[in-house]
């Protein structure tokens, strides 16, 4: 049996598997995205930076609930002039590396990839989608205008991949996909976590200091499932399913749903980067048995019926 | 499943360790079982979650120890006997106990994972020479509890101020040599301020002893995802805390160097 | 110690205790009503009823995901004429019966209850939510216009209680429990399952028949807890609590972020009716313990913070 | 956790019982390990999901008996050994074998959860009264596999045709009585259209002697939680579908008078 092809083109982005580290997981020190990278990853994302540094909220960020994680760590970052400088620190060439954006206006996008683009990153990732950070991310992904004016100013900069990252916090999101596809997104990213909310029943009280927060991990991939299928049914670009992987038959689901390249997020939580590898594995031995060829070759397949 | 939530605990005791540290105990079964070097993000709902070595590890009890610095250690300070925090964890990899002759270096609440180490490595009859330092005298803490760990034990106690106002005057680096000299160290164990750390790393490594040291870094989530505790390729809250020569070898870049802030700043570690 | 007081008041319409049994859960028969009613719960909703018969959608119309099922029942129902017969077969009288309606049009829901309101229903709850039928549900949930006719033509034909069951399915839910509530919604239900899909990766196919179908169970809960907390405090009427309570502490946590009153579904699936009864005695446990003499003077309590 | 979900199998062999009734076996642990009774919800892919009773429950095989009907069951019909369904299950609560005087009585494909009960209890040496019924010879299935099974039991077959082509002519419920005359019986199982059921158990009410009946209702979850499959109380699916005589009471207003079709109208069931 011939050694299935494991990699993937996404509009001019190789990589050598389907596999991403998802955006903010241990993403803010080349050092892990290096180490996720020699784990297995076919591209790492860094954490979502924004112009200037932040050093979001307060702890608790993160809390354990059924089925997956509420975070809300509030975008910290250390503005993208600190993080050049983190990308300047060692050679990157060799890293397949997407870097995450967020902002309020396009031209802070614009600012940021100007600065950024000189650097041998791959690929940006705008995230229009952070649940849980007022006046970027959310509000910003609901906004078709924001959305195309913010895609439109990064494009005009930078000849560079562009993802565009959206949320599942909003009623129609066809038409905000479609929105990105039309303002020159190259793929999307689908899907960013979910508004969510836990309290504490001994101290009544909200757990995260920020009160509201994202929903990851395997509760919520029914639902990036669905987006990923009613996405990629009405637009061109490729997608990268994104939500609740945790094992091998998840990254199947998502290509089988449409999607070209899955991120991997929370399941470094419960399994750490070895999980690549493993996932890689799984993948390879499905597409053999299945007599399958390439990743490729099962992209979308859920749609014929 | 959802363990990775705040259990919320009462304080059975909170006892002064100086005038700046507390040790605060409480019941919590898997605290309980934790190994010595393991730490718990500690909830003081409506301020903080901070890091928190487990400082105590009693078949029926648990502890931490605090020193006051900013507001949410400030907070935690103030909470009496009977007030409640919330705890998860324990997490990260912990101290591996060698049962022979080792080294134990410490200052002020770098102590407070290697009290339990002490008394485990002592109740399985280590020979262990413990250097305790500090800047003055007011500063120690847990010298009459390493003490009564070490008092049946082929052990030695060194204490050092910078002032000269307890035991030997000078660093706590610099009561290492000697005994090295003076009789075979299998390992030396170590937690403090980092450059000290780092200082006791080099010496080691030049007299050719291993070495597991302690590491702090801003955490967040504690589970090895967020990324906020990254140095060199590792994650201090689930590949560390404590690390061993190897490990300390591939991130000297980075340690007693710089650490990161809560924005993932770096931020050089000062000489003094 | 005092027994605390389980029972709940939601706008005149007074229960025992404050667990009901949600829609569309064993809701069919009058026989199977009653059975959970002396299970325990405090009220029982009727699966939504609609203007005309509907089979509903073919098998699978259930499948199991980490944490939850996705349904796609689509809405099958005797249609209202049939069910007034159902509810005339026994006598209701003694049963906290909630009568679940859906439909498109304001003149179908007016008809509806023109139909029923002579039978001992205790109250209504309008599903203006089901997250998997064209026509009805979402899009109706979604459209303020829609919402605004559809409870103000109930209001005006009867004088029940009316709950509105809301979407988590749209941009701002706050916006739309305003509506509701401006309208004369005496009470909302928050919420209803999430559109979501799961893909069987032997056969690549989508496993329900619908294809898409809505998440319920612990996976949501989350995301419920948020709701309710956001619109408790944008809404002066009631809130009842829905989504992923399998134990006492959840229903404590909606309790907490504003329901008075919360409704169990999913878990019938995990524990069987017998769950009602367990849950009560761990509510009563609570408010011994904390000390409070009812759940009314829990509900909201994390509001404080 | 997730295990309400189509596992998919592979038919391992296919077999004609008549012309419109096949067995085909798969391999499945679960299934293999299942009660007799209790039913799998079997995925068509594109098609339906229906429910199926497990026929054949052997270690390293099991089995289902599906009689062409509508669209669904002639779809399965047609699946050739090497062709896959999806399965999940086993649900509901089977049977409960009673080691005695038993007796059995089925007709068509309600013998399907019948046989492995009959083969279970002829192992375990009970005496058992077997009737099976029928229209008409070429509506006879399992005849074989019973005398097999019954074989070597002090036990005994009885087949009845309404047009006589095989064993008595007449009903099989009209077989009833002249055993339960000439000897005493502990239990009575029964499977197969519903009124002779509601007959079985009438017989049996008036003679005093317990009845365990298996019902069809529509199902859609098979998990006890989208009610469609309710009777009386009850889930058929969950608290069923095996139903003793005192549950059988519960539930007479409907047992043998209605039952509701998928959008839950109830459909009086016909007297011929
Ligand atoms: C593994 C580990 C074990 C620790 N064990 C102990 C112990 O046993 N006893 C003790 O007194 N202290 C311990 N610390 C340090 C303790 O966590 C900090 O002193 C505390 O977080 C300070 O918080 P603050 O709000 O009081 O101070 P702030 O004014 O907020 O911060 C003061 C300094 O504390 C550090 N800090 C703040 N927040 C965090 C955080 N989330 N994670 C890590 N560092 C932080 C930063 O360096 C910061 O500059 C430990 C830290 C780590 C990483
Ligand atoms: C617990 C149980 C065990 C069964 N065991 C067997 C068996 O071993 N062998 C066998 O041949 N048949 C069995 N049946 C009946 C079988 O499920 C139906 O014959 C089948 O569903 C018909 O589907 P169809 O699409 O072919 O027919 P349709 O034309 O769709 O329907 C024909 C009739 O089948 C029944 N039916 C349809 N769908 C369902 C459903 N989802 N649930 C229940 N009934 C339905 C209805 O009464 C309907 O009127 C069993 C039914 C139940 C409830
Ligand atoms: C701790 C944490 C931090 C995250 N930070 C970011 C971020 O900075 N930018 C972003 O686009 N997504 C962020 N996300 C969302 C993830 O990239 C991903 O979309 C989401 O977690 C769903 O995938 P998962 O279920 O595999 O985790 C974060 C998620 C987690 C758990
Ligand atoms: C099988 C099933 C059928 C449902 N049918 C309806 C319905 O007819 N009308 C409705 O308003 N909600 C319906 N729901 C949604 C539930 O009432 C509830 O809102 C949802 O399941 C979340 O609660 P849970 O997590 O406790 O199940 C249904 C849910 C399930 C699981
Ligand atoms: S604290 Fe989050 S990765 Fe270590
Ligand atoms: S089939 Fe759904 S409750 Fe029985």
């Amino acid at each position: 049996m011939e050694e299935p092809n494991l990699s993937v083109e996404i509009s001019g982005f190789r990589m050598k598997n389907p596999l991403m580290l998802a955006s903010g997981v241990l993403g803010i020190s080349i050092g892990s995205l290096r180490r996720v990278h020699e784990a297995g990853a076919g591209a790492v994302v860094t954490k979502s930076i924004g112009y200037e540094p932040r050093v979001g909220y307060d702890n608790p960020t993160l809390v354990e609930v059924h089925g997956g994680y509420l975070n809300a760590i509030g975008l910290s970052n250390p503005g993208v002039k600190e993080f050049c400088k983190e990308l300047s620190r060692s050679k990157i060439d060799d890293l397949p590396l997407v870097v995450s954006l967020f902002g309020a206006e396009p031209s802070e996008f614009k600012d940021m990839v100007s600065m950024l683009d000189g650097l041998k990153i791959k690929a940006y990732e705008l995230n229009l989608s952070c649940p849980h950070v007022k006046g970027f991310g959310v509000e910003v992904g609901q906004d078709s205008r924001a959305i195309r004016e913010i895609v439109e100013a990064v494009k005009e900069e930078s000849g560079k991949t562009l993802f565009v990252k959206l949320s599942p916090n909003v009623t129609d999101m066809v038409k905000i996909a479609k929105v990105a596809e039309d303002a020159g997104a190259d793929a999307l990213t689908l899907i960013n976590t979910i508004r969510a909310m836990s309290i504490d029943t001994e101290t009544f009280r909200p757990i995260l200091a920020n009160k509201v927060g994202g929903l990851s991990g395997p509760a919520i991939k029914p639902i990036a499932i669905r987006c990923v299928y009613e996405v990629s049914k009405a637009v061109k670009i490729p997608i990268i399913g994104c939500g609740g992987v945790v094992d091998w038959q998840d990254a199947i689901e998502f290509f089988l749903a449409g999607a070209q390249a899955v991120q991997l997020g929370t399941v470094i939580a419960y399994r750490g980067p070895d999980i690549f590898e493993e996932i890689k594995r799984g993948i390879r031995n499905y597409l053999i048995t299945k007599g399958r060829k390439s990743v490729r070759e099962i992209v979308g397949l859920a749609h014929d019926f | 499943m959802t363990s990775n939530r705040p259990r919320i605990v009462r304080l059975v005791d909170v006892k002064d360790e100086s005038s700046t540290v507390r040790t605060m105990t409480f019941r919590d079964d898997l605290c309980s079982k934790a190994k010595p070097g393991q730490f718990i993000m500690v909830w003081i709902p409506g301020v903080d979650e901070i890091p928190m070595s487990i400082s105590v590890i009693k078949e029926d009890l648990a502890g931490l120890t605090v020193r006051e610095v900013g507001e949410a250690s400030k907070t935690l300070f103030d909470i009496k006997a009977g007030g409640t925090i919330g705890i998860r964890g324990p997490y990260g990899n912990g101290f591996t106990p060698i049962i022979g002759k080792v080294m134990i270096i410490g200052a002020g609440t770098g102590l407070a994972p290697l009290m339990p180490l002490t008394e485990i490595l002592a109740e399985r009859s280590a020979s262990i020479d413990m250097i305790i330092g500090g800047k003055t005298i007011d500063e120690f803490v847990f010298v009459d509890r390493a003490k009564r760990a070490l008092f049946k034990t082929k052990s030695r106690l060194v204490t050092t101020t910078e002032d000269g106002s307890h035991g030997i005057r000078g660093l706590a680096t610099d009561a290492i040599l000697p005994i090295l000299r003076e009789k075979s160290t299998d390992i030396i164990y170590t937690c403090g301020p980092e450059l000290m750390m780092r200082k006791v790393f080099s010496i080691a490594q030049e007299s050719g002893v291993p070495v597991q040291a302690s590491l702090e870094r801003v955490m967040k989530c504690g589970i090895g995802i967020c990324g906020s505790c990254c140095i060199g390729k590792y994650r201090a809250c689930k590949d560390g805390p404590v690390f061993d020569s190897p490990k300390l070898e591939e991130v000297k870049d980075e340690f007693g160097a710089f650490r990161r802030d809560h924005s993932g700043r770096i931020i050089k570690l000062s000489t003094n």
